[in-house]
């Protein structure tokens, strides 16, 4: 029985249902991988908060340039139409509505969009906000990329956070492993199930009522 | 004659005091000033704030600072990476304190500390925790916190080219922080690949006017552009990216 | 593919409603997108509020779409000027409302619609006139003004050179409140002598990066760069500079 | 007798005493005239708001740029090592600080250093601030530059000042046709008075206590 999707797969569909011309952030950890789905031809424009718009896929190894970099450290490049610019201008894009899209990761995600994905609130663990708090607030979209489950089985989307917070119902649609969720005023909704899963069998998984009959 | 070049990175740091807040460019190591950094741990300087975005990488720059002990206070967006062994030592051995700042509020409250604002309702960590504490207001029927600015007394950044007024250009996504720190601090140092004559900076590309600039040093080509350390992201936890095992 | 190139000024234009809020660039004439203007007024949209840092000189551009009667109000800092006299005329027989606010302030309230922020405090015109009704609170002993951002439907500015992603850079002086008038309006269309190849403008120097313009047309060189009409300055009556009665 | 220098030594006077490698800001109006004495080798950069470091002496009449104005919306030339930025950019530089020395025309000055030079709140008046309310606020020293009398012999140099405003307190030094005051926390007081003025005659002139014996 095939229950999920690869991340490579789920990157692709990301990327299939971002329209040309958007203006697209990819938060940094697995959401990098939707830049390489997106086909080269395609006028796509990745913003990176450190300061860059017109990012590029990963150099040649022998083209990689410490200067040139994402908002994950990683080497990247630059296509023809990018534009420089410092942390305040490329902030104010985020925060002013300038972007289309964001796709971020997500150790929880409530019913009510609230997203949860800067600390797990473990003891002794350091914290790091980066963008993302940002991010949740300024993007006209919010996608989260993550697994349904934790490594324990639990389901990330919960009725209620149990992690901080990183933004208050900023996410509108969770693309995972088992299937794509868009977030609705009554709750998660099954936008798309992979392989044999059915709203029957997620909303067994997650625990929530995802409307099925 | 305006000359604001300066012989060497010693020179450029002279005089910092000891419980200054330092403002210090750099995204990860992309604009990092590791050459002013090594000064002024040579310099002594001690009891500083530092403001970076995150809290230094490997056993270079920043995290060299750190290892000193001279410390007191980081503000700063991201001290989790993959390579901040230095910063997380420090930290569990309550040896440092972190000051957590989204981004984007660093980045704008750095802003307004230059531009002369006193305050400003921000859209951003509304409703999270880190709004404790934080004065909430309803504009137009959305919520904001508001953000004071972040000045500093000294900022060390790192452009690519400057020349005898200060005016500098940087180099892609090593202009990150150092333009708008240049404006906040009191005093601010940059050293540069190369400073070339008055007037070879087309005016309209100047990304720091000299007016925000006190001292420009030449450190030539910086090696560690070259020694292949920089590659390779984190995960959300802080993991590198190439360890696929995290969601 | 991306391609915000219009082909002619009327298109561009296409669109923009009665009542709508419309900032126009330019600083004086200086940076004023006259053939967008002048599209504006074939199109024939009215109810209008302009922003703009003047209210208009001599007989062309925005003075010319002021005595149209289409104006229900401008916001700006600095309506006398030596050549202003449709604005004057409307305003002193009262068909024009003024909202006249300091330079500065202006600037970064049009800054701030376009970066997020729901408002923040200014230093400027604490204790005068101008700050009655407005919340005034001190800050580390200083006194301040809280303003508001200016957010728009509609954006007209003028450029130097743009591509088909909207990418623009400006020329000299005639850069002014494009940049941010561009990033605060829902639609921004701009004009531009030139469209280049996309790739052609440094990505180090690009002004206005493409994500803040809707449209751009060429209008080739202007021909009101030539006339000769821009120049000679005002004193602090408003009355041309030549005239040396004023003190 | 010998009571006022020409507007020409005036501004001469003011040049002088500007440091070099200062970060200066020239009002619209007689200040500009300070631009035409500052020696051509001496580094003073001249900061215009609409946009510019480094602004230059006027163009000769065949290279006028109309897209190159100052403040006061004259031609301008740019000097080497010159920059240009938006509006933001350029009163942030003021607002925040970073200009060493603004020269202003005025209406009034009051002794506590309160400066109008915006609206004399004659009716029917077309009311204009531009950046001088910015620049007051903005500058370390705001000088003024005006005649000591009004057309009609009053003087612009007040106890209180009755015309609306600009900025509070913030004036440093005031140079007029008939000598230069600073603004001290006692009031007035008399720099240099030029040609036959006394500080006696200037109090006279003025009404106000200088602090001649």
């Amino acid at each position: 029985m095939s229950t999920r999707i690869s991340r490579q797969d789920l990157a692709a569909r990301i990327a299939a249902d971002i329209p040309e011309g958007s203006i697209v952030n990819l938060g940094i950890g697995a959401p990098t991988l939707v830049a390489d789905a997106i086909p080269a031809e395609a006028e796509i424009i990745l913003h990176t908060e450190n300061g860059m718009l017109g990012m590029g896929g990963a150099p040649a190894a022998d083209q990689v340039d410490p200067d040139l970099i994402n908002a994950g450290k990683q080497a990247v490049t630059a296509r023809a139409g990018a534009a420089y610019f410092h942390h305040a201008d490329s902030f104010a894009m985020m925060r002013g509505g300038h972007l289309d899209v964001c796709v971020l990761g997500a150790f929880q995600v409530a019913e009510n969009g609230d997203l949860a994905n800067w600390s797990t609130g473990a003891e002794g663990a350091i914290p790091a906000i980066g963008g993302a708090m940002d991010l949740a607030i300024g993007a006209k979209d919010v996608y989260v990329m993550t697994d349904l489950l934790t490594r324990d089985g639990a389901s990330k989307l919960v009725a209620r956070c149990t992690s901080p917070l990183t933004g208050v119902g900023c996410v509108s649609r969770v693309y995972t492993d088992h299937a794509v969720f868009d977030v609705t005023p009554d709750g998660f909704r099954v936008r798309e199930a992979f392989g044999d899963n059915t709203v029957a069998s997620l909303a067994e998984l997650t625990g929530l009522d995802l409307g099925g009959e | 004659m305006i000359d604001k070049t300066i012989a060497d990175t010693a020179a450029a740091v002279a005089g910092i005091a000891d419980g200054s807040t330092v403002m210090i460019g750099g995204f990860g190591r992309a604009g990092q000033p590791v050459e002013l950094i090594d000064a002024l741990i040579d310099h002594g300087a001690s009891d500083l704030t530092i403001v970076n975005n995150n809290a230094g990488n490997g056993d270079v720059g920043l995290a060299r600072l750190l290892s000193t002990g001279r410390v007191r206070k980081i503000i700063c967006s991201f001290p989790r990476q993959s390579d901040s062994w230095v910063f997380d030592d420090l930290y569990r051995s309550g040896r440092i304190e972190l000051e957590l700042v989204p981004q984007g509020n660093l980045a704008e409250r750095i802003r307004a500390a230059g531009a002369g604002i006193g305050g400003f309702y921000s859209p951003t960590a509304v409703g999270t925790e880190l709004a404790e504490g934080k004065e909430e207001r309803v504009i137009d029927g959305r919520r904001y916190l508001l953000e004071y600015p972040i000045h500093a007394d000294v900022a060390l950044i790192s452009a690519l080219r400057g020349d005898r007024w200060g005016n500098l250009v940087y180099r892609e996504t090593a202009r990150n922080f150092g333009p708008i720190m240049a404006a906040a601090a009191t005093s601010t140092i940059a050293q540069v690949d190369e400073i070339v004559p008055l007037g070879d900076i087309d005016p309209e590309s100047v990304v720091t006017p000299g007016l925000f600039v006190d001292r420009v040093v030449a450190v030539g080509e910086r090696a560690w552009l070259q020694d292949g350390a920089f590659i390779g992201g984190v995960d959300l936890e802080g993991r590198p990216l190439a360890t696929e095992e995290n969601a």
